[in-house]
Order: structure tokens, then C-alpha cells, then sequence
């Protein structure tokens, strides 16, 4: 929702110094939970998202098993202290909907139906919230995933974009996400050009939409280096 | 099975209704079907029933919009409806489609909520829209997004004593001001297909929802489905949820 | 509860121009829903009430099967805008007493233990509430069983009837409900006189009480009649 | 199997403890078993045991009468009294049993509750009556009705102080004018009994809950059982109830 | 936690009367449930509790058994009437904990091991709350299994210690146990000299806490004669 | 069996990861990790990992402490951080951590709760105190109850304007006046040890929690582990905590 009057931008700079289509600064760390079968951390500026990873493993009890596939679950929760006014910690109407978002943002490159009778659960928790907490835990979530040797087609890689003021940009912050005049979240399996997020609320003309979602793409391929950076580092120790 | 024969007959070119990838099933609209409601409207699409009821009550308004009405929505898919619906309370499906109809409906600024404060920072109208499933047949969500419209296009404004609602008595109308549409386009192969049937659904790979506004605006979208969409799709699903946005909205008086 | 001072009839007249003794208008239509194995909408004036049948069908998780008979199961909820203020969807008290009775009231009439090990659903949605919901649900459910194929020894018709200003009357709209002096909910199986359903709150003497059963008693003749109808019907036309 | 056995005698005219058909078990009444509570009762029918308590607090009214007390009746089956009853929220048997409880008190006027305003609109005494069974031998709603009762006669009204309670000073009795009793009759073919115990229970083909006043007018029924009654059989088992209900009230002074 | 300026002791008087490290009137009674395998209902002055046990007996759905050893669970509930202000019924934080600490106090006694695949449950209802609730619900439960049977290493005698105005008492009553500076909850097993249950808050020198620990030990020979008592009593009336 | 070989191990003397009994594993401490928290702190105990988030907000104080800040802690044992935690609202283990971080903090009179009053009976401070498991690998309550004291020792409290919060903007620190330090003591056999990792902690009898401040006086302690601990031994636990106390509370400035 747009409140009125919010100045977002001034002279061609976002109010944290960025310029319209850069990202924040990023980091990414993988195996930060040695219980996990794969684990990531992944930093977007003051957010913060941790993922973690157990499976393939058989499912129980038996009757949720799918005889012919793996089965994918993915579960996003907020920590109450990341958050300006404390949040419970019971999954509220967000969270499940974007859990659901997320499995289905990952689902299309994993070889599921290789691992009848399993399961791969995601667990992702956001430590601090400054907006793009969905796309960031689907980072996290993806070389984590990769980490934990699942078998998988491409990474994910996921960013929003918005329009804020009128302009275009990339990668909303709190504050902007607050006050944008429309944010699309936004996933790709980068090398297949498939995306497997996409979430818009606000308003946009078509042209001005089909520009976000260049946008997100080439912010994806960016973001998809710093993951294979990562993972090239772990494996590279190895 | 049924789907088999239904993806067969895709790759051929024709749908298992007889439709056109591009052709909607039979609406029928009837609004006012609840009286106790402010505003209620029942939608079918081919055997698909949707009835969406709006009550209108008095509560406080958040802090950071003191002089603005609430808007909530909320979708109960009832064992009633389907035999893959459970019991208890909203499962994840439930969840998003009221939230994609919700988004829609806040989006395109379809209601004039600054203008539903009775006293600033103490009372405002809190709209709620309950969105019951009575037969799925596939494209709930296109189904309820227009049921909900709908309705709140026929809902009234009950009439107050002393800050309190006198049920039955009506002030005025709720100021609607846009009328979103939803349109989800479903993609099988490289065939588009709007308004899906339940057999249809089970066999799409993926679906793309979208919200529309006269002015053409998008207001909402939301991918769904279990497999990625190409790229370059993307605008071709877009272009189609456009085009057939303007073809329902003729339906919406 | 009665509240003082409101006139519910005048000039021999109830509030919406019925006799004591009549009924409201009623529409039954049946399979109304194409999922269901049997459906069924009764509307008695602006009361609408929908049932929807699943079954027999085989029950899981198998612990909760009997090995000797069927069981049957009921779910009566009112839609959130089905009265004045919004109700929330969750199952509160009165709907999961209303969901019993209801079971007790259907279930005498159908042959359970020739279906063991399965389970019959009936699901009843209140659409609008105007008083009479519960005896809406059950005579709507009671012909969505007969159109579901499920065996069944007699139908069962249901009705209400109370005392309103010291008048004996039948089928209690909403208004009267709120304001009786008392209301019973009553049903029976029309051909076997037998009383599957009696629930009373107010205060009656016994030769009141003892007259209400017999106005119930007639008025569902005459609901079993337009049951009937209704089937007949469906029947002709296949 | 007990319950064949049991059959078996009461088609012969007899029950597995003795009793006439048209007998109660033996009854005990404790008062005042719980001082934290503002009244309080055990009752025992035989050695099926169930303990009421009433506690009084401040609350709101609801609106539409400003100006009366408010009753709440909740009955807990916690499985310690009985291996058929689970651990959790309270079943259907348990919400039924506390409404037709609630039932008999609130229809009969047993409680003068427009004696327990505080404040009108703002500040009205809360009765909570909780029945906790301790032991299920069967007969439970009897037992149950005659507890709270008990226990309602025996509640005082706690003393305010700047409208806040004083717990442990007391200020007046609990305006009780009426003395409804619950009695249950069961039928098992022809046979009509009261008081059934756990095993008579497992065959009842069906029950009729009636709820009386001293004045002999019904204030509450509920049907119960697998089986439907003969219509003919219903003044029978009414006509028991009055007779019983009879029995009963003079137990309670 | 403490209140200032409340005066538990005068006179050297508590404010029931008794000396600093003198019991309430303790009252034991076995086998008040008929339904269940073993019961008890304690009366610590005007605390009572009621144990009812069940077991040992197959446990169901399966996939909660253990294959090599008998499972204990415990549950300790108040009844809604039996504090100052209402109680909802429903479990809450603290009877969570309650539960758990109750049943490691009264694990160590059972020979779980000699039953494997099935559960012995223990059900704790707290009639009336003044003070050493939980205490009571375990000297309670530890005669009920034993009355159902149970094979035991031996008895559990539990009761609370604590310091009131700066002295060290011996089962504290509901007002002592509010305005305590410390409270300890104790549970041995009297002839093995094992303890099984402690906490403690409030604040204390170690030496003052040693104090409070023999004070205990002591106490519980006490009370265990009591249970002793009632047992013989049993058994030599069988 | 990892555990097996463990067990045998410490009957020599040993443990599994080369530390002296009386030796914690690496603690590594990080503040103020999280802006959005009042206070924040993340402990490392060798990996297990746990942070901990203060949040500040403002409600209605309780009526018998109307002028007392409110204290709240509450742990997640989310299954991100182990697969023996499971989905769901916190468990048995979850709610007693908590309950025994909240009880060391709460009676070691850690916080001036009196100094935390904003109007008296209407408006005081409430701290939330959130846990948050990262990584469980042994001796959560350790290390729950270090980041605890630790976020509170960095809670600043927020300016207020008009009696609502700004946040991002503070006015003083939160006064913390004492430090309590929790050590928990577990014994296998005769052996006695501090910090268990994952392994250890399954084959402890017993273990002994203490908390303790400054001037050495026990604040809190809970007994846990399947077995009990012979009376003689308790004293030695104890002395072992207070022992290890000291160096630990040398980590927090």
C-alpha cells in the first residue's frame, strides 16, 4: 500500500544509497547447521534468512508417501524479533502462502520422482526482516538444497523488484516494500530461463511490468553467480 | 483415466468439453442471494458454484490508517464441495485464494475504503468477504474473484444509531469505484487455456493468475502450478489473461 | 429467550403473514452439486440449507473402521454470512451439538451394517439462516442420502414448532426463534412413527408439550410429501 | 459380555444391580467440597461420581440484555475418569452434555439473572459453572444437572470493592428461585428405566433427557440414543420424568 | 515472587497456625475411581489432588510404541474452580511443565523396561489449589500405581520446602507459596534416597538450600508413612 | 552407537571430543545481530548454535504489580535446527527451557521490572524475551539462558512520543542489575560433567540446571534426566555449578 507523500527517492538515489537497479549487498554462507543435511545463510542487506535441509529420506507416517515420487515440503517462519512489533511465532495466513510459493518456487528443479517414498523438507527462518524475505529464503533455500546433495536440474535463483516514486528498481528494502507502488517477487531457474515464482500486487501497465521482469532476470544471473561462488568455494575445500 | 484422455485430446488441439482453448464455460450470475449479507453473489462457471456473502461491521482501524475502512478476506473450501477438501480449518489452497482475491480487490483500489471511517482512530467499516465453495469444478479462483466483486458491487451500507448497525436499514451504497478481474491462464505444452475444468487442472503444468482493472492495469498476479514458465511466455499469458479480462467484465453491471 | 413486550402475532397472524399452523414456503431441489454422491438445497422461506453426500466409501486411516457396520457421519456449518453478525467459519458449541443430533437423526433410518467397514458423509452447509436450520439441514440431507443410492428404511422429515405469545405454532422463523416461549426441533420417520430427533428449550406444560409433537407430527407429512415429490421426480426423468 | 447378560436380564425384568426399572442408584450429595469456589457440589449415583463448581466473576454484558448476569456452563471428560474418554478439547458428548445442562438451568429462570447487574452496559456478574467428572459409571447428565444445581444453591456472591471482587468475603446468596431437575429416561425395547449405569448404557436403544420444575413444566428435552422412539412411547417416558423429577427435588434443599 | 510488608509469621506461627516445619493435615484415601486400575485422592490441608492411573496396556496407533520398554505418561490439569479466578481447562504452560517434571519423578521407580510396547498413564486433577499442588498430584500417583499393580523400586513421597520472612518452612500453603522468597519442590524415592524431582525460585544461599533439602528428605519419610499407611490398609482388608 | 562408544569412554575418564569434564566447549558470542530486536544476541556453545531476540513493547501491567514492567520468554525449537524437533506449537522441552530461562532471570531480580512503568495500571514495559534454535547440538538451556542475559545486557528502550513507540529511536538502556548465569550438571554414573554435546546428553541419568548471580546465590534449579540422583550427590552438582558459573560469567560484559 502506497502512503502518501513518502519520498523514496532523491536526486536518483534510494534511501539507502542504492542506485535504482542494484542489488544490496549480499552474503551467502553454506553448512552453517551441522545437524542438517545442507543449510545456507543468506544475507540481502539487513535481511536475513536461514535455510536448512534434511532428505531425501522416507517419509512417515506411510500414508503420505506417494508411491511414484518424492515428496517436496517447504516451511517459511518469521522469528518474533525480526520484525518491528514483535510477531507470534504460530504460522500466520503469509507464512502459508508463502511456504506453499516457496515449494512450488523450488519443486521444478528437483528430480523428485527419483526418490519415491521420500521426503525433502526446507525449513527456512528469516532472523531479520527488511523486505525480500520470500526471495531470500528461496536463495538460501536452493544451495542449501544443492549442498545437501539433492539432484537438481539448475538452482533457483529469486529477487523482487518494484516501482517506487515512479521509478523502477530492484531489490526492495522494508521501507520501500512498505510504500512501493507495486513489488513483484520474482524466481528463475537461471539457466533454463523457467521461472518458477511470481507474485505481483500493486499497480502496473503491462510495458511497465514486462521491464520489472527483465529486471529480475538479469538481477537473477547475478545473484545465481554469488550461489555458484559459494558452492564452488565449499566444494573446492573439499 | 480421464486426464490421459484429456491430454491426449490437448496435443490434438481440443479440449474434452468441446471449448476453445480461449472460451470460457457457461457464467451464470445471481446476485442478492442472501438476505442477511450486505452483498452476496453466487457465480457458476460450467458446474463450478461459488457464492461470495459481505458483511459489513464496526471496528477499530489500524494505526497506520486511522480514517480508513478494513477489508478481509476469507475462503472456506467445506468437504461440501469436493471430495479432496478436508475438514478443519483453511488449508493452504484456502489461504491463497483468499489472499490472490484479496490482493485483486486492495490492488486496484476497487473500493473506496478512505471513505468508510465513521470516527477516525475508533470506529470504521471492517468489509468481510466470505468467499463458500459449493461445487469445484475447476478455476475456483477465477470464480471467486468475480463472485466477490460482485457482491461488493451490490453491497449497502447499513444505516447507524448512535455508532451502532441497525440490520435490515440502508444509508447508501459501498463506494465501488474499480472492477477487477481475474483471469487464469493455464499452459500445457506450448497450448494456453483459459478457465481450466477439474480434469484440466490435473493435468496443467502451470498457471498464471492475473488481475485487471478497466484501465488495463495489472493489479495481481500469482504464478502457479508445478512446473516453471518459460520466459518468454510469460507476456503471451498476459496478453490472454487481457484480452479475456475485457469479455467477463461485460458480464459485471 | 423471551423478550419482553415483542408482539410476534397479531390479529391471528405471525410477522410474516402466516397462520399458526402453517408452514413457510419450501423449494427442495436435488443434485445441486455434481461432486457429491448425493445433494440435496431446502430452502423454508429465507432459510437455505444444502447437503452434500459422500459414500459409503471406504474409511481410512483404517483405525478408525468397525468392522461390523458403516458409520455415518455428519457436519452441519453455517457460512460466515448466513446471520445479522458475521460468524467466524470455525466450529463453535451449538454447531457441534447440532452436527450429533443430527447423526442421531439420520441414522436410524439407513442400513449401516450392511456397508462395514465404511463411512458415510454428509455434509450440511447453512447458506442463510432464518430460523429452522437444523431441521432444514436434516430434511435436505435425508433426501441427498435417498439420491446418493444410499439404502435407507424410511426417509426422515424434520420440523420446528414452539410457543410464541402463548400461541402453539409451527416452523419458527428467526425472529420468533430469538422471542419463543419455547421451540422444539423435531423429527421423524414419516412411515414408521418412529422420533429420531427432539430437542426442546422453554417452558411448556406436558399437554402443551404433548400438543406441539402432534402439530410436528403432521407438519412433517406434509414436508415427507414434498420429499417425496422431489424424488419422484429425479426418478421419472432417468 | 456383560452387556448380553444384562440384556438378557431386562428381558426378563430384571437389572444386572437389582434395581427396579424405576429406580435411581444410590445418591450422595457433598456441598461445599471446594472453598476456592464460590459454591460447589459432588455429586454420586451409585459410583459414578461428578463434581460441580461455580465461580463468580466481573465481565460485560452482552447487548442485548444490558443488565442481566451471564451463565456459562462447561463440562470437562477428562480420561481420568473413565478409559472411553480422551485427553483434549471437549468432544461432542461433553459439549452436549454442558448445553442440555445449560439448557435445563437457563429456560427454567432458575437463577434471577437480572439480579446481577454491577454496572448496566458495562460491568455484570459471570457464573461459570464447571462440572469435572470424576468417575464415569454412567448417568452422567442426571448427575451432572443435580451437581450444578446443588452447587448453584449453595454460591454466594462475593463482596466488591471499587467493583473489584474481595475473594473469600461474601456479600448475599445466589438468587436461585427454581429447582430444575434433569432426569433421564432410557428405553431398551419396551422397557423404560432411569438412571441407567455404564453397562445398561451400551444397550439403551435410546434415551430421553427431561429437564422439570417444581411447577411441573418441562423446560428441557433432549432425544438421545441410536434408535428412534415410537411416538406413541414419548408421553410414557415424559410421565416417568415428572414422577422421578419428583423423587429427586426433595433431595435438594 | 515477593510482596513486601506480607507477614507469614508471627509469634513464630505460620498463618495457619502451624510452626515452620510442621505438615497440614495430610489425608490419603486409594481406589476412589472404580473405572481406572488405580486411583488416590491426597488432601494436603486444603489442596487435594486425585490420581487416577491406567495400565500398564497395549499402546495405540502402534507407531508410538516402544520395542523395548513400557512408556509412562503423565497429566497434570486443575480443575477450573479450583483457584481464586477462573482457570480455563485447557492445558497451559505451566501443567505442560508440570506434567513433564511429574512424570521423571515418578519414571525412576516403575521397571518401564518389563513392559515393552505399552503405556501406563497417570492422570492428575487438582480439585482444590492452596499451595504444593504438584507435590500433592505425585504422592497421589505414586499410590495409585501402586494400587494398579504396578511393579515399583519404591515409593515416591514428594513435598515443597521454601524460606517465608527469612524462615525456612516446610509445605507451603497457597499464601506462603505466592509471597515466598523461595520455593523448592522436592521428590525422593525414601528408601533409595534418589531424588527425582527439584526446582526451585526464589533466591538462596547454598547453605540456606542444603537446609531445605534435608528439611525436605525429612518431610517425605513423613508423608511416605502416611502412604505406607493407606496401602497396608488396603491390602490387609483384601 | 556413537552413544555406546561415549559411555565407554567416560567410564575411562574420557569424552568423546577430548574435553575435561569440567570443560565447556568453545562459546563464541556475537551482539546485537538482529536491528530490528531491541536487544539481540546469537551464543555459540562448540555448534550448537541459539539466538536470542528482546523485543520491547507496551501493554496493560498486572493488576497486582500495576507499576511492574512485564517479563516473557518463550523458546521455538524449530526443525530447522534438529531432526528431533518437530513442526508444531512448542512441546514439553520447548516450554520448560523457557520456563527455566525466564524463572533464572525473573527471580535473580536481574531486571528492575519496577523501573519499566510508563502510566501506572495502564501502560508498562513488556520484554519479550524470543529464543530461537538454530543448531541443537546439546545443552540448549546453557546456552538459551547466556543469549538471553546477553540481549538483555545490549536492550535499549525506545524513545516514546504521545505514549507510542518510535522505534529505531531509544532512550536509555533496559536496567539489568544482575547477571545470572545457568549451569546445568550431568551425571553418568559417578562421573560428573558440565556443557553435554548431543551424544552425552543421550545417555545422562540426570542432570541438575542452576542459576546463579553474582553473589553466588542460587536463583533458579530444575532437576531433569530419566533417573534420579542419589541425595549426597546434589551438593556436589551444586558446588560444580557454582564453580563453572564464575567463568562463565566472565564472558559477559
Amino acid at each position: 500500500m502506497i502512503k502518501k507523500g513518502i519520498k523514496l527517492i532523491k536526486n536518483g538515489k534510494r534511501i539507502d544509497g542504492r542506485l535504482a537497479k542494484q542489488l544490496r549487498d549480499m552474503e551467502m554462507k553454506i553448512d552453517v547447521i551441522s545437524t542438517a543435511d545442507g543449510s545456507a545463510k543468506v544475507k540481502f542487506g539487513n535481511t536475513i534468512a536461514i535455510a536448512s535441509v534434511r532428505g531425501p529420506r522416507a517419509l512417515f507416517p506411510r500414508h503420505l508417501q506417494e508411491s511414484q515420487t518424492g515428496i517436496l515440503r517447504c516451511k517459511y517462519a518469521m522469528a518474533p524479533f525480526s520484525v518491528d512489533e514483535r510477531k507470534s511465532p504460530a504460522p500466520n495466513r503469509r507464512s502459508i502462502e508463502i511456504s506453499k510459493v516457496t515449494r512450488l518456487a523450488l519443486g521444478p528443479t528437483t528430480f523428485l520422482e527419483d526418490f519415491p517414498k521420500t521426503v525433502i523438507d526446507v525449513f527456512i527462518e528469516i532472523i531479520q526482516a527488511d523486505g525480500s524475505t520470500r526471495v531470500a529464503g528461496i536463495n538460501a533455500s536452493s544451495i542449501a538444497l544443492t549442498s545437501a546433495g539433492v539432484p537438481m536440474r539448475d538452482l533457483v535463483s529469486a529477487c523482487s523488484v518494484g516501482k517506487i516514486n515512479g521509478t523502477l528498481v530492484v531489490d526492495l528494502n522494508g521501507e520501500e516494500d512498505n510504500n512501493s507502488e507495486a513489488d513483484v517477487a520474482f524466481a528463475i531457474l537461471p539457466s533454463k530461463d523457467e521461472v518458477t515464482l511470481l507474485q505481483m500486487d500493486g499497480l502496473l501497465t503491462k510495458d511497465e511490468l514486462i521491464e520489472l521482469l527483465n529486471l529480475a532476470k538479469d538481477s537473477c544471473k547475478k545473484i545465481c553467480e554469488l550461489q555458484k561462488g559459494v558452492l564452488r568455494e565449499k566444494y573446492k575445500s573439499e | 483415466m480421464e486426464e490421459l484422455y484429456s491430454l491426449e485430446l490437448i496435443k490434438n488441439g481440443k479440449r474434452i468439453d468441446g471449448r476453445k482453448f480461449d472460451e470460457f464455460r457457461k457464467i451464470e450470475i445471481e446476485k442478492n442471494i442472501v438476505q442477511k449479507a450486505e452483498g452476496s453473489a453466487l457465480v457458476r462457471l460450467g458446474k463450478t458454484e461459488v457464492i461470495a456473502g459481505v458483511k459489513l461491521g464496526i471496528g477499530e482501524p489500524f494505526p497506520d490508517t486511522p480514517k480508513d475502512g478494513i477489508l478481509m478476506v476469507h475462503a472456506e473450501f467445506s468437504p461440501l464441495a469436493s471430495p479432496e477438501f478436508e475438514s478443519g480449518p483453511p488449508g493452504e489452497d484456502a489461504v491463497e485464494l483468499s489472499r490472490v482475491v484479496d490482493r485483486g480487490i486492495r490492488e486496484s483500489k476497487c473500493i473506496e475504503l478512505d471513505k468508510l471511517c465513521i470516527i477516525p482512530k475508533e470506529k470504521v467499516w471492517i468489509i468481510s468477504i466470505d468467499i463458500c465453495i459449493i461445487n469445484h469444478q475447476g478455476n475456483l479462483l477465477d470464480a471467486s474473484a468475480l463472485a466477490s466483486l460482485i457482491a461488493l458491487l451490490n453491497t449497502k451500507i447499513p444505516k447507524l444509531k448512535n455508532d451502532e448497525i441497525i440490520r435490515g436499514e440502508f444509508e447508501s451504497k459501498l463506494p465501488v469505484v474499480f472492477k477487477p478481474i481475474n483471469v487464469a491462464v493455464g499452459k500445457i505444452g506450448n497450448t494456453l487455456l483459459i478457465d481450466p475444468n477439474l480434469e484440466e487442472e490435473k493435468i496443467l503444468e502451470s498457471k498464471l493468475s492475473v488481475a485487471l482493472r478497466e484501465d488495463n492495469k495489472i493489479c495481481a498476479m500469482q504464478k502457479q502450478g508445478i512446473k516453471g514458465i518459460e520466459f518468454k511466455n510469460i507476456e503471451k499469458m498476459i496478453d490472454l489473461a487481457i484480452e479475456k479480462s475485457k469479455e467477463i467484465r461485460k458480464l459485471v453491471k
